[in-house]
């Protein structure tokens, strides 16, 4: 029953979802022409992948504030060796920015793992840092898109079977995800630690192991968004994507992630990254007035969630059995 | 026998009311270990630049933190509780945006203080009332809020900004009550005396405890948990108009960018100051020095012209540290010992 | 004794004010007995310049040269350092007057509005629609320009302005909002971004969407960051004064008013090396040159220098 | 130290099961601190193939630690683990369960969100190629083990969905889904209804016949009389005597755990029945329970049974006013009493000791004297502001009362064992002098000793005109202290005792509705 009300609540977003979406259709055909929603999905892959590392923290019960940090610091140290040497493959700087954000990653893991630091504590502090190391390394200087090789930028932008590169990756992650999530046993460790941290030690399960784990997953998606994003923005600076952390929580707790840990799906971190993204994208297109964004995606959020937790109000246990059947 | 005189009869065994004397607790304490670290910043400034043991900087000095304590003290009551308001920084935008649209109708200072607060207390119960009232967490729902918030204001001002506030308005953020002593530093001691009584002697303040600790065991003794956090709320909503009304006060004009990112830097001063961030334990001196600690460590370093952002750096390894070297430092004497 | 001067900059980090930082060094150098603090915050906001200049106060510097973020909340801080004997001028983004002695413009304001559009029409001979990307909403100099162009815009019969929108001088949000920008006007023709931030993201965004050549992306940007966009076709040319030269400038106008070599009142001419004079209005303001204009021509010579 | 053993107990100096081989388990030496407490000091313990040993020993004795340690969740600060010789640690739970070591623990350590068939093998789950889950195997494997156990529960089914007694059958069948030589069980019947605690007792005779070492551990003297082969006592952390079942009696084991002997009769009580103090009418609730009424009067005793999940506690927390009825009143005396949450419970008289203690009972973190002062602080407090003094001395006299056992008062009450935060709780509820005192299964997994403290004082509150409701599962407790008897079943009243009907047999008829009899 549970598992249909997920479901269920899925259904809804997506439903309102396509509402959006129709109501932007009305006033502005042009959105929904297939290239411009290949546009949009394109758009919102960073999001999206970054949504999904998130989505293992908070269902282990942890939460990281620093993947935009660790995001912006991998983008400029990809950014920095590709301006120093040009002739750097793109395989190798993926594998790099991929290291280096997993290993930012497992620094808040083990923070939290070892030290038993409160996560949000952790990751409030490593967020200045990472960006504060950002200026450090750069002089507080920007790199531009004349400094950045050629191959470097043309990576996420190629486009395949009518995609860019850019989109197949966020699609890549979405499938990698499915089954890390449903069918390895880390996956569901993720949920039995932030489901009940306190029987998982019981079953064997590591917790502090498990949420480091979390924290890799997520800190090697934002070192791979940070070359990504560095890449299709063509510029580094200290300050890419301030401020995206707060988004990307937005985007899992929209799609149904409890921030209480252990209730959580992929489908839902999709979706509610698209929301996120579709509204990004469709305000400036249907002419409202910048100064009206946020407050709108304020709302929206707001609105999500209060649907959200209403779907989803316990009754109370079911005891009488007339009861029973009308549940 | 009655149950007002239980039974004192040998059958119970006498349990001494404290294992360990208020002297004991202070020395593994927190806010020592605060305290310790505010007196090195404070020397090693000192050393650092000559420009530092100026009675008329350290006076400026205090307008770093000022504004961000206000609103840091019923953060940590709210904190304590269990909950967190992310969205104060944007309240202030929109109260501050709310003194400046009155302004232009011709409002004087008194109007203008009653405008700030209340437009303070009204997020603050829309914050609570969307966490109470529908059982939502409130790190999700201030999120919501905090674009929400400035969002209007941005709406209101778009690209312009209120000025022309009248001159006695400035006393509040540039104003000083007696020779370096500012209006804000007396405000800022006031409000932390305040708020120490509130949390550690009232028994509001022990409720924020108990709902921070169980809020099922909360309800279940009788306390109105949902009350409490609404209380706490309003509260930090007043506290961030108080802020407003500062801060709009000593820029002298208001833009809808107002006090970005200071949510961040809030929850910071009251995690340094000894708040579980899960609710349940922490203290008013803690904050306050915690305070001192910030604003003195981005004053000294401004006075070596260090770049914002690498005091940042700082900032965070202290928060790290502050935290994680008792930790440290415990298990090595556990190792020790064994 | 030594003279110490703080360039003040909206924020670390950008290429332009590191251009400006090069600048006030050079006339460091040349005055001889000047140290250059360069500073600022980390990112565009007045709160963050205001514990800047409360840091200066301390340390009792002598001249404050400021790019402002917000023309009004600087005024109270800036007034506290004139109170302390300390020289305050705005540069480039101003300060309200009661709040500096005077104010440097890169080049007059009317100059600059008229020399984006016109950037624009000069490509345009048969007219289309354009839209403007600037920097943040709350940015000085970006509004009084592009009020400067709409009062002038009329000159450029077939040229529609469109839309306005706001790049926050953000690289991301920029490019996010050139994006827009073209899908809802598709006949758009022209993006003018009078901020060196807002033009590279634009031109970024235009060679992704591959309208080079289609939509032509001006305003003010940096040869060393907008020449692979001329090469590309992307942008046709662009405008800017020299950075270098503007902080050459206001370190050279600090330099003479805290020595009380000059007086800041209206209709002085105040001496600024190499730049010439600076010839005060009536609310003490001056313009430092003329923008001067970019394009394939002669990119190359400036690409490396700023 | 010197130790008080039963020398009788320790000199069983040849450990031998019938048909003579040696333990499989043994544990010497023993140790475990935590800050401020010694919980276990060099104790032993051995288990034999095929035998059922009984650990017996007052809360807090240290039992639950010992299992804790034995499944990896503590590690021991001295001596040694020796599995059939060999000596093992283990420093993880999945480390005693590759061992062969298994428990079904005190507390339900299950995933609400998970499915139950996930709840059972998660940490050792079947798998495919490339380290993936076998979900069909999982589920396959998950429907055997139940339908062992005799449990009627989908494996597919979301735990949340599943009664307390489900849940529990759940944790049976993962403590079996490990193949396990030595099967531990802490409190296995302590929330299972009467049918269940019997299909308990033939798994454990199943058990025991497939050649597996069982630690049992419960408080019920009954039970342990009738399935274990031999026992073990703690008392405070130290192993006191140890021998086989049929050489001990019920009261030298008793005197043994509390090293004093206990009068186990429940107190002989007088009833003075006073005026009506409390009167309810037709409370209904749209899921939980329906349509019950009763009245209670000072003095009075009034006992509800019932099968476990029959309702009882969702009733008893309306009326304290944690949820609202959908129809209903109450009378309080004289005057229609409204109650919307349960501080105007508390103001009109009715306090309510929870069944869920850790949860809704004790607020962990907070230090003894606080937890009991607090629904009080209306009176230790002047104007609003604490008055620690006040609250100290209210703490003192109220725990003094209930034979408390901490270090400090002022020591954390999560650092109590289960029996002593019950006391605490009480304590807080009985400072507030309250006009009825509701306690739900109030020596639920309390030792012998707290037990008949906490009868006796129930008793002694009813002499003094309180008016008791005591919600029990357990009908001796039952029979030997109500006055009268309500039987729920499914959220509503099966039937009401009192007198000569009082009978096991009535009880257990009428809660598993057997017959309608009402009286
Ligand atoms: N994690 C812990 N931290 C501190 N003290 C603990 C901890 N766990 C147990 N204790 C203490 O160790 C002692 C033994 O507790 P344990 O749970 O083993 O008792 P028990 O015999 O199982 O009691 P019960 O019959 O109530 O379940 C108690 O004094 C308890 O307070
Ligand atoms: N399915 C469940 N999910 C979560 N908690 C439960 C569930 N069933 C019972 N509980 C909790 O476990 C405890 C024991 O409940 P129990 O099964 O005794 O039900 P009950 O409604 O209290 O019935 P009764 O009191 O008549 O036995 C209670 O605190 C109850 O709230
Ligand atoms: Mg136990
Ligand atoms: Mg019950």
């Amino acid at each position: 029953m549970i598992r249909s009300l997920m479901k269920s609540r899925e259904t809804i977003l997506a439903g309102a979802i396509l509402v959006l979406v129709l109501a932007i259709a009305t006033r502005f055909p042009g959105f929904v022409a297939p290239s411009n929603l290949a546009n949009v999905f394109n758009d919102t892959a960073p999001l999206i992948i970054l949504a999904l590392g998130q989505m293992v923290v908070i269902l282990t019960r942890c939460i990281d504030l620093s993947v935009a940090a660790n995001l912006a610091l991998t983008g400029m140290v990809v950014a920095m060796l590709n301006m120093a040497m040009p002739g750097l493959p793109v395989p190798v700087i993926l594998a790099l920015a991929i290291c280096l954000g997993a290993l930012m990653g497992l620094a808040n893991g083990l923070l939290v793992w070892k030290l038993d630091i409160p996560p949000i504590v952790v990751t409030l502090g490593t967020m200045t840092i990472y960006r504060g190391i950002i200026f450090v390394i750069s002089g507080g200087e920007w790199i531009n898109a004349h400094e950045m090789s050629d191959a470097f930028k043309a990576f996420p932008r190629e486009v395949v079977l009518g995609l860019p590169v850019l989109s197949w990756i966020a699609i890549a992650v979405v499938i990698g995800f499915i089954v890390l999530v449903g069918r390895t046993p880390l996956g569901r460790a993720f949920f039995a630690v932030g489901g009940n941290p306190h029987a998982a030690v019981y079953t064997g399960i590591n917790v502090g192991l498990t949420q480091c784990a979390a924290y890799v997953i997520s800190g090697a998606l934002a070192g791979l968004t940070g070359y990504l994003w560095v890449a299709r923005y063509a510029v580094a600076y200290v300050d890419i994507a301030g401020g995206f952390e707060l988004e990307v929580v937005a985007a899992c707790v929209i799609g149904g992630i409890s921030i209480a840990g252990g209730i959580g799906s992929v489908g839902g971190a999709l979706l509610g990254a698209l929301f996120l993204g579709i509204v990004k994208n469709a305000l400036p297109v249907i002419n409202i007035s910048p100064f009206w964004q946020l407050a709108i995606s304020g709302s929206a959020i707001i609105i999500a969630v209060a649907f959200n937790a209403t779907s989803n109000r316990t009754k109370g246990r079911v005891i009488l059995k007339k009861a029973e059947h009308a549940a | 026998m009655s149950l007002a005189t239980p039974d004192t009869g040998a059958q119970g065994r006498q349990i001494p009311d404290r294992l360990k004397s208020p002297l004991q607790r202070f020395l593994v304490s927190w806010e020592l270990l605060l305290l310790v670290v505010a007196v090195a910043v404070f020397t090693l400034n000192s050393f650092a630049s000559p420009y530092f043991l100026d009675p008329w900087n350290l006076s400026d000095a205090t307008f770093n933190f000022t504004e961000k304590a206000t609103i840091a003290f019923a953060m940590g009551l709210l904190i304590i509780s269990g909950e967190i308001d992310l969205s104060v920084a944007s309240i202030i935008a929109l109260s501050s945006t709310a003194m400046g649209f009155a302004v232009q109708m011709g409002a004087d200072t008194p109007v203008l203080v009653l405008i700030g607060l209340g437009t303070g207390l009204l997020c603050g119960a829309f914050n609570g009332f969307l966490v109470t009232g529908f059982g939502l967490p409130s790190i999700v729902v201030t999120i919501g809020t905090m674009s929400l918030f400035r969002g209007i204001s941005y709406i209101v001002l778009g690209d312009k900004a209120y000025t022309g506030y009248p001159s006695d308005f400035a006393f509040f953020g540039q104003g000083y009550v007696w020779w370096v002593i500012s209006f804000e530093f007396v405000l800022f001691a006031l409000l932390a005396i305040v708020f120490a009584v509130i949390l550690h002697k009232t028994n509001f303040g022990r409720a924020v405890y108990v709902v921070g600790n169980n809020p099922v065991g909360a309800l279940f003794s009788g306390i109105r948990v949902p009350r409490v956090k609404f209380a706490l709320f309003l509260l930090t909503g007043l506290m961030s108009g108080v802020a407003a009304i500062c801060l709009t006060s000593r820029l002298g004009a208001t833009r809808p960018s107002i006090a970005f990112g200071w949510e961040l830097e809030i929850v910071t001063m009251v995690v340094l100051g000894g708040v579980n961030i899960l609710g349940g334990s922490g203290s008013i001196p803690g904050v306050v020095i915690a305070a001192f600690v910030m604003g003195m460590v981005t004053f000294g370093f401004g006075l070596l012209n260090v770049p914002g952002i690498v005091m940042s750096i700082f900032i965070g390894l202290l928060l790290i540290a502050v935290i994680a070297l008792p930790r440290i430092a415990h298990r090595v004497l556990a190792k020790r010992k064994a | 004794a030594e003279k110490r001067i703080a360039l003040v900059v909206k924020a670390l980090g950008i290429g332009f004010f590191e251009a400006a930082a090069k600048g006030a060094e050079e006339a460091a150098k040349e005055l001889g007995d000047v140290e250059i603090i360069y500073t600022g915050p980390t990112d565009t906001t007045a709160e963050g310049q205001i514990e800047v200049i409360n840091a200066l106060i301390a340390q009792k510097v002598d001249a404050i040269a400021i790019s402002a973020n917000d023309q009004d909340a600087l005024v109270p801080a800036l007034k506290k350092a004139m109170d302390r004997g300390i020289t305050v001028i705005s540069w480039d983004s101003g300060v309200a007057p009661e709040g500096r002695q005077l104010h440097l413009n890169p080049s007059s304001n009317p100059l600059i509005g008229n020399m984006i559009i016109k950037l624009a029409a000069d490509h345009l001979p048969d007219g289309g629609d354009v839209a403007v990307l600037s920097a943040s909403a709350t940015a000085t100099n970006q509004n009084i320009w592009i009020e400067e162009m709409n009062k002038v815009k009329d000159n450029y019969p077939g040229i529609n302005v469109v839309a306005t929108v706001y790049g926050d001088d953000l690289a991301d949000k920029s490019y996010r909002e050139a994006q827009g920008l073209m899908q809802t006007y598709p006949d758009l023709k022209a993006i003018i971004a009078p901020t060196s931030v807002g033009i590279v993201a634009a031109a970024q965004a235009v060679s992704d969407a591959e309208k080079a050549g289609q939509v032509n992306v001006t305003g003010l940007g940096l040869p060393s960051e907008m020449a692979g966009h001329i090469a590309s076709g992307a942008s046709k040319s662009f405008a800017i004064w020299n950075p270098i030269d503007l902080g050459y400038s206001a370190t050279m106008l600090a330099y003479n008013l805290s020595t009380g070599a000059a007086e800041a009142k209206p209709g002085a001419e105040i001496p600024m090396g190499r730049m010439g004079k600076l010839t005060l209005n009536d609310s003490n303001e001056g313009a430092m040159a003329d923008p001067f204009v970019y394009d394939s021509s002669n990119i190359d010579d400036f690409k490396d220098i700023f | 130290m010197v130790m008080l053993a039963n020398t009788q107990g320790i000199a069983d100096t040849h450990p031998q099961t019938e048909d003579g081989a040696g333990p499989v388990l043994t544990l010497s030496g023993i140790s475990k601190s935590f800050p401020g407490v010694k919980a276990l000091s060099e104790v032993s313990l051995e288990l034999f193939p095929g035998e059922v040993t009984a650990l017996v020993g007052e809360n807090g004795a240290g039992k639950s630690t010992i299992v804790k340690i034995l499944t990896g969740i503590y590690q021991p600060d001295e001596g040694a683990i020796a599995i059939n010789g060999t000596p093992v640690s283990f420093p993880t739970a999945q480390d005693a369960g590759r061992a062969g070591v298994t428990a079904i623990h005190q507390e339900t350590v299950l995933f609400d969100d998970l499915s139950v068939a996930e709840n059972i093998f998660i940490g050792h789950a079947p798998k495919i190629r490339f380290g993936l889950i076998d979900r069909k195997e999982m589920l396959r494997k998950a429907q055997a083990l139940l339908d062992r156990i005799g449990a009627r529960i989908d494996p597919n089914v979301t735990l949340k969905d599943l009664g307390i007694a489900n849940k529990h059958l759940v944790a049976i069948a993962r403590a079996l889904s490990i193949d396990a030589k030595i099967v531990i069980m802490d409190e296995p019947t302590a929330s299972l209804s009467h049918k269940e605690i019997e299909e308990t007792y033939e798994l454990v005779e199943r058990l025991k016949a497939e050649g597996k070492a069982i630690l049992f551990i419960s408080h019920k003297f009954d039970e342990i009389f009738r399935i274990a082969d031999r026992y073990t006592v703690f008392r405070d952390g130290q192993m006191v005597g140890k021998g086989k079942i049929e050489a001990v009696s019920e009261q030298e084991l008793v005197k043994l755990m509390v090293g004093r002997s206990v009068d186990q009769v429940f107190p002989k009580r007088a009833p003075q029945l006073g005026e009506e103090v409390l009167k309810v009418v037709g409370y209904c609730h749209p899921t939980e329970f329906e349509d019950i009424g009763f009245t209670l009067r000072a003095g009075e005793i009034l006992g509800f049974y019932g099968l476990v999940g029959a309702g009882r506690s969702e009733f008893m927390q309306a009326l304290f006013g944690v949820t609202r009825p959908s129809k209903g009143a109450i009378r309080i005396d004289d005057r229609i009493a409204v109650i919307r949450d349960p501080n105007e419970a508390i103001r009109q008289g009715i306090v309510y000791v929870p069944e869920d203690r850790g949860k809704q009972g004790a607020i962990k973190g907070l230090p003894i004297f606080q937890n009991v002062s607090l629904p009080s602080l209306k009176e230790t407090s002047r104007k609003g502001f604490l008055r620690l003094a006040e609250e100290f001395k209210l703490a003192r006299d109220y725990t003094r009362r209930l034979d408390l056992r901490a270090a400090a008062l002022d020591q954390d009450i999560g650092e109590l064992s289960g029996g002593n935060q019950q006391k605490v709780v009480i304590a807080k509820w009985l400072a507030t002098k309250p006009r009825v005192i509701i306690l739900d299964e109030p020596t639920k997994g309390i030792d012998i000793g707290s037990k008949a403290a906490v009868h006796e004082f129930m008793a002694e509150l009813a002499a003094e005109g309180l008016a008791v409701i005591m919600v029990s599962s357990e009908i001796p407790e039952i029979l030997g202290m109500s006055d009268r008897v309500i039987v729920m079943r499914e959220g509503r009243i099966a039937a009401e005792f009192e007198g000569a009907d009082l009978s096991p047999e009535h009880l257990v008829r009428a809660a598993a509705g057997i017959t309608e009899v009402r009286t």
